[in-house]
């Protein structure tokens, strides 16, 4: 890997600030150069919003995602949005719930990231940690330890417990995949 | 189609809004309308106009000549406005900080001058556009971004400044008690010099999250809880008001307005 | 797509699900359904116009009665 | 008077003068040395003429209202000198974006900060370019004389008018305080524009539409029955905030060439003796009328001096310049600052002559000897 | 982490760690997109290292309380962005003329006006140089990754203290607001200076008398049993206003001086493949990580581009620009403006080579495809 | 030699001080030095702070640490000087143009935040250094060289203004009165919040002349005769109150003071 | 050149002549003379200091006994 | 008379402001060229200031006085303080009350200007207008018809007859001197 895009989008409210800053703590943790950006803009009150991180293990100049290799949707809108762009050989991961049918690249996965969250983790919020967890078992992007360990660095204090199991949910949906 | 109200005044192609769901200013800005309305004023008279901020974002919805400016500055631009053309209606709609941080200045001159200007602060106790950092109207004690272990600041109240300052009517309503809010920005219009209402608004997603002050319907259920009405509060004994803030028409005194006092002067070549 | 009974109406596609106007109704006639607004017990409804007067969205109101025209 | 039309007159009272004969019809302002006679000859005058004056709380607030006037319809102005420019930048910027056309004069004293409150400068030169934040058109106009700062007054109005924007009138306190012959025209001879009324109803009006041009868009006015919205933000045809890359590009582009398309209206100045010329003395505002005295006296003495007297300063009349240096042996550009518009004209003569500053930024007014030693290369 | 010291961390927030390292104690601010995290940032950390916050209600309070404070002794700082940065200039303008310790920063956005608030450009150049009155020595520096944000906020207090003068720090949004791995330095690595002290005792202080080498002033603080005056008005040694030409003379050259005179400690750039370069690329801030990109596939595609960003963005690397213009055949200046920089370039290249831009001001940022379109000639 | 108290505490090498015959600055100067000698503060601890203005001129006179700003802005620069050093006593001599005009938003932001400041306002009812334009203390109906027709702007009462906005100390005397002035001064520098004091100059050479009220001395006596003390006010009938102007002590409520509210914040990481 | 009479001092040299001194000394001790303030009844003076309070100028005023040194 | 260079001074409340204005509006009337400064600065509160008028009937360039033909002082300190760079074949004209002692140039005429003003016009105030008269009596500046009508222009509403006797008694004090 000398350099890979990834781009994690969903709506206004759903944490994936978050899930981009933890993804580029752990690749900082293993040792890797990552950068993270998101958009901001009047659409940051709501709708679809995204959260850009590039990981390589040399110097990154042009900080901004051009053409993911790595492409999260949560929603429907997100997805529409900001689908465009993704390289060929890259890998599509979706929510359930949004409708990727049309989808230019090679791997996609539909996952039920935000019921997993709901029903199994008990917490809609945590989604975003639920979809790390997948992201990270499909790409293999970071290790699962600095994964594991940048999510604590930056949940709230207290909800340690909660946001692992969140991870694991997350890492699991990925098993009955493959 | 929406109401016909909001079909009337509201440029439709821009609705709905961008504001957060539950954000107070969505009342307050039906509220502004609907005073327009009852009043019958003619909108090709009508100027609204707002500094920078989300409450400021209102006039770009209204179906006025709407003029959207720099933070703060709303109501210097509005006092060219009304001297430049007296017959239009000039209605200021801004935030607490645009209206009383950056725009302090210009609020206590125009309120001085009696400007013929009724503004409508959309008073949510916080900055909300840049992510809510405390304001000039954020309690003390409560959190903001810029103030994570508490505001230590007093806070301004925006009708007593203003009253002080020169205006001639002001008044006072929250979005829970949004009928009131109305009567209030009507009566604030009718009165041809300087007329501030303060509305109280809401701002879950900044303030209400920063606090744990809950979603809108709880931060209104308290609204509604801790308002007094003026006339109400005259009849309470001082235990009853503690902690509570007062409601309605706060100051009603009518003077010469500036357009008019400068009328006369170019009157006075006129004639001459 | 236009939600109506009893005058009142529901748009539900500025309906932020903010729950205002649930809460606030004086005759429990609304409730919350999907993140939206949606009409429970529409024949209580009294017609006091509560819920529009404070929907932020403008996504409730009553229909007039086309009186003036 | 022999001719009732010939007068002696303050440099701030002809901008006054001109002003109300370009059809200003809205002042505000703040107090400031050496602009104030700006100010009080308005509040005198303006009531006479159906206008209207106001003393608003601060420069910030002056600007405001003279935006906001202007979008009511009256020719507006303000007037300033250096710290209260300093403090109208952020609203010029407003009124570049949103095209509003206002004219904003500062009779520039000593700075930085408080400075020489009272003494002569001219170091507000960049500022007047480059002082708002974000890239933006400017025009900026600089009198000489007092019969000129009416001329050029009027001008101001007209440019700020054709083109919808804030017109910068630089003035140097020595003219802006002497008194001087000034010869008024007649008013019927006076060439006054105004903006361009919108041609369509207001169902077809869009505030931002470029004309046929891909210039200036026609201006209603609030209360003309047109209900149009302004904003400082990025705004498309509409006048409606837009984040598109594009719309962003086609707004910046089109500002900047509503100058650029129209340099030869726009760009005035005078030349004197350049035709032989092997040393140009390059000069504006007073320190020209210096060089103009130092040029004759160079010339009784034989040497081929030649001068440029920009009086629109901005834009820079780059393509005259850098002919002219092609032309000259050397520029000796004379100014009240440590070097600023010498930057501009070594930029553009690009090497092709030498430059040369003769620079005070003491309070006094640089001399014909000043210059004169320079052409003779005695310092 | 691995390495306790390496860290993902924001721009903004590096720009408040670099603060604190170099040993700011007092911030005053007024939030603004895209600086807030700055004020944000320095409200939590200030009080716990026993240091001050204070919101100001609004930007000319906040540069004002700023001077306050680094007069009564500490080290002081605001963040801001283009509105906020064209009100403080008036006061930015004063701390030059006392000669005030401080750092602003800038965190540009899309302008003029309120513009495009959340988007990245860089079109406040200029006015870093130029944005005040009167003239003025002016230090603005350009970091263009996290870690550098963190240095060259060190740097800026460093210059501000031994300077005695505003320094502007010019962020792109961009760097301000994303997330990059920075290796934090051990505190006993940093080299951190302080203002000098009074060598003298009070009744021998003169508080504007020019050090041994002419340049700076000694600077005692109020409370400190010095009891001196502070005036915006042009003084003499004594620190009193005077009207004399020759102490107004004295007063600005020095001012200019205090830069000219240590240019080798103020300029900092960094050139790469300069040595055999035909093609030179000048960028700062975020322009020049695209530009990085670019040489490197020119590079590789065999073209001779070589890179020079200069860091120190005023006083401008006049000297080394033109040696470089004198050895490339064209110097290419992306810049996410309408060409500003590039004027300065220009003016130096002085003919000796082609300048050429690649512009944006259309809220996005310069791609390196967009500087390698331009190297090769494609438009 | 000048009397001892101008000795100790004026820089003598500039006097005679600049202001016209008959300004009432200098009677205000002096009573500012005079309450600090009676409180006998520590000279090497006070500050003393001015914007821009012939009022504005005061510091340079005085041998304290003394910092003249920008027009309007003295009350920011004190807010950072105080926030740095809570230990300063930090005085702000200011006109009614700089405090009450540009200054207005500092002025009225100071007070809210109750930041520890004593401000001495200068207010001679006019722009005295720029030559005689009205200020927002002009008495409406009054000219100014920008009113050639009559001042139609209303004035701010400041005390009630700064009052409205937070300041717990609030008096006015007027240079006829300076034994109260002094005693005002110093109650409220001892005041620990913002306290304000109104003092009510004389500038014969614009104010007077453009407005026909004769030299220092007749207006001095318009002074005496038309302010009447809160005490006395108090008790007597509304008719008798017509057209005159309170003088005293007007407001003081201490309340918390802004930096010590702040080192709260600061001693809790400390303990820590 | 101070001009001295019973504790009183006028130092002629600062005083601008305003006549505030004159005008409010309860005594009419002082006079002006030539645009300068004299003492024309120096016996009469209370030694109330309203002068010195009033002087804009610090052009007059009592001396103090020297109690402290 | 190509160019003539006046220098007028006196006390900050002496009226040397109209003083010039007058000149330089009568100069105009003649038909000649005028430009008349004056010194701002603090010490126009009071102190010595000083009013300047250029004379000429070519155009008129460089704005300031430099070397005065002509130097009024009404007070000691306006001599002294701007009795320099005096042309050698300047005229000097001063109040009685001031010492010219040293006067470095040819021409000098010491008058009881303040005098005049105070008794024989009756007002102290128009010393500036008595000044005048006797200016022009002694240089022939300008016509008088035009002096005449400059000050009338200049003065205010009522005060006509005052003045035009001050200018009569300013020219007169000349006659007592030839
Ligand atoms: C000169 C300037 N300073 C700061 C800002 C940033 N800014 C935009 S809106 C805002 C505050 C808005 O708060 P408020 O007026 O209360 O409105 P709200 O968003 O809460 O409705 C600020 C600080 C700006 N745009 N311009
Ligand atoms: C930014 C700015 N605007 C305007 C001025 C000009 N100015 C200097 S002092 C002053 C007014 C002074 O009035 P006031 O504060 O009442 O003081 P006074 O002279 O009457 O004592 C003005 C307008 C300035 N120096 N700076
Ligand atoms: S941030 Fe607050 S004020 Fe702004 S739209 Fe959202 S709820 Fe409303
Ligand atoms: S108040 Fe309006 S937006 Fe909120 S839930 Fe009801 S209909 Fe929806
Ligand atoms: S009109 Fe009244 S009763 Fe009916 S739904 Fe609305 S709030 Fe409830
Ligand atoms: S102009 Fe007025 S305020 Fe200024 S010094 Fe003279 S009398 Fe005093
Ligand atoms: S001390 Fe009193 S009595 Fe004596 S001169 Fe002064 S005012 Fe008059
Ligand atoms: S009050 Fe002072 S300045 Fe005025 S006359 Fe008396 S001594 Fe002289
Ligand atoms: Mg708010
Ligand atoms: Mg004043």
């Amino acid at each position: 890997m000398a350099c890979t895009e990834v781009r994690l989008s969903g709506s206004g409210g759903q944490g994936l600030l978050l899930c981009g800053i933890v993804l580029a703590e752990a690749a900082i943790l293993d040792g890797l150069n990552a950068v993270q950006t998101q958009s901001y803009g009047p659409e940051a009150r709501g709708g679809a919003s995204k959260s850009e991180v590039i990981i390589s293990d040399a110097k990154i100049f042009y900080p901004k995602v051009r053409k993911p290799d790595v492409f999260l949707a949560l929603t429907q809108e997100a997805y529409d949005k900001y689908v465009g762009n993704l390289k060929e050989s890259g890998i599509i991961i979706v929510d359930e719930t949004v409708n990727a049918d049309e989808a230019p690249c090679r791997e996609k996965y539909s996952v039920p990231i935000l019921r997993t969250a709901r029903e199994a983790v008990g917490k809609a919020m945590v989604a975003n940690i639920v979809a790390l967890g997948t992201i990270n078992a499909i790409t293999g992007l970071v290790s699962e330890a600095s994964l594991e360990k940048a999510v604590l660095n930056r949940v709230p204090p207290g909800t340690e417990e909660l946001n692992r199991r969140a991870l694991d949910e997350g890492r699991k949906i990925c098993q009955n995949l493959r | 189609m929406a109401s016909s109200l909001i079909e009337k005044y509201m440029r439709m192609d821009k609705l709905p809004h961008i504001w957060c769901p539950g954000c107070g200013h969505g009342i307050v800005m039906r509220a502004v309308v609907k005073a327009i309305d009852e009043l019958e004023l003619n909108r090709e008279k009508i100027c609204i106009v707002s500094g920078i901020g989300c409450s400021s974002r209102a006039p770009g919805y209204m179906n006025f000549n709407t003029l959207h400016t720099t933070h703060g500055r709303a109501l210097a631009f509005a006092t060219g406005i009304k001297h430049a053309n007296p017959e239009l209606e000039v209605i200021v709609l801004t935030g607490d900080g645009d209206c009383t941080a950056i725009g302090g200045n210009h609020l206590i001159h125009a309120a001085r001058r009696n400007m013929g200007i009724t503004t409508v602060v959309f008073n949510n106790n916080i900055y909300g556009m840049t992510g809510g950092q405390y304001s000039p109207t954020t309690p003390t004690g409560d959190k903001g971004t810029t103030a994570p272990y508490g505001n230590i600041d007093k806070v301004f109240d925006i009708c007593s400044l203003a009253q002080a300052a020169g205006a001639t009517y002001t008044g006072r309503a929250t979005v829970y008690h949004a009928q009131l809010l109305i009567r209030l920005i009507k009566d604030g219009i009718k009165n041809k010099g300087f007329s501030l209402i303060d509305a109280i608004s809401v701002c879950p997603t900044y303030y209400g999250r920063k606090n744990k002050k809950g979603d809108s319907v709880r931060i209104m259920e308290w609204l509604k809880d801790n308002a007094v009405n003026v006339a109400a509060a005259s009849k309470l004994p001082p235990e009853k008001l503690a902690g509570k803030f007062l409601i309605g028409e706060l100051y009603n005194n009518p003077q010469p307005e500036y357009t008019e006092e400068y009328k006369k002067i170019v009157e006075s070549f006129q004639r001459g | 797509m236009a939600v109506k009974q009893k005058g009142l109406v529901i748009k539900p596609d500025w309906c932020k699900g903010c729950g205002i106007c649930v809460a606030f109704c004086p005759k429990d006639v609304l409730k919350m359904e999907n993140n939206k607004v949606t009409i429970a017990n529409g024949d209580a409804c009294n017609g006091c116009g509560l819920c529009e007067l404070r929907c932020p969205d403008f996504a409730i109101y009553l229909e007039e009665d086309e009186k003036d025209e | 008077m022999n001719d009732k039309n010939v007068r002696l007159m303050q440099g701030n009272e002809a901008c006054v003068e001109g002003a109300i004969a370009a059809g200003m019809r809205f002042f505000a302002g703040y107090p400031i040395t050496p602009s104030t006679e700006i100010a009080e000859g308005s509040s005198e005058k303006l009531p006479q003429v159906g206008g209207k004056f106001v003393q608003m709380e601060d420069e910030i607030g002056s600007i405001a209202a003279v935006i906001g006037a202007s979008l009511t319809g009256l020719k507006s102005m303000t007037a300033t000198s250096g710290p209260g420019m300093s403090l109208k930048l952020e609203n010029i910027g407003y009124a570049a974006i949103a095209e509003i056309p206002c004219v904003i004069v500062n009779v520039q004293r000593g700075g930085p900060s408080t400075g020489l409150p009272t003494s002569p400068a001219q170091g507000d030169i960049m500022q007047a370019r480059w002082g708002t934040h974000g890239d933006h058109p400017t025009i900026a106009l600089y009198p000489s004389s007092v019969s000129e700062i009416y001329q050029i007054t009027i001008e101001a109005f007209n440019m700020a008018e054709k083109y919808r924007m804030p017109v910068i009138l630089l003035m140097d306190e020595v003219i802006g305080h002497m008194r001087e012959r000034i010869e008024l025209p007649e008013r019927s001879a006076l060439q006054i524009i105004d903006r361009k009324k919108p041609s369509v109803g207001p169902e077809q009006y869009l505030p931002y539409q470029a004309d046929a041009d891909g210039g200036v868009p026609e201006m209603a006015s609030f209360g003309d029955g047109y209900r149009f919205h302004v904003t400082g933000l990025v705004h498309d045809e509409t006048g409606f905030p837009s984040n598109s890359s594009e719309v962003t590009a086609r707004l910046i582009n089109r500002l900047m060439k509503k100058i650029e398309n129209n340099l030869d209206d726009i760009l005035r100045y005078e030349e004197e003796n350049t035709g032989d010329a092997d040393t140009l003395l390059l000069a504006y505002g007073c320190t020209a009328r210096s060089a103009k005295s130092a040029m004759d006296a160079a010339r009784e003495e034989g040497m081929k001096v030649g001068l440029f007297r920009p009086i629109t300063i901005w834009p820079f009349p780059e393509q005259k310049v850098r002919e002219l240096a092609q032309r000259v042996k050397r520029i000796i550009v004379p100014e009240m600052n440590l070097g600023q518009y010498i930057l501009e004209v070594q930029r553009v003569a690009g090497g092709s002559c030498t430059v040369e500053g003769v620079n005070r930024a003491d309070g006094e007014i640089i001399t014909p000897e000043d210059i004169l030693d320079k052409i003779k290369g005695v310092f």
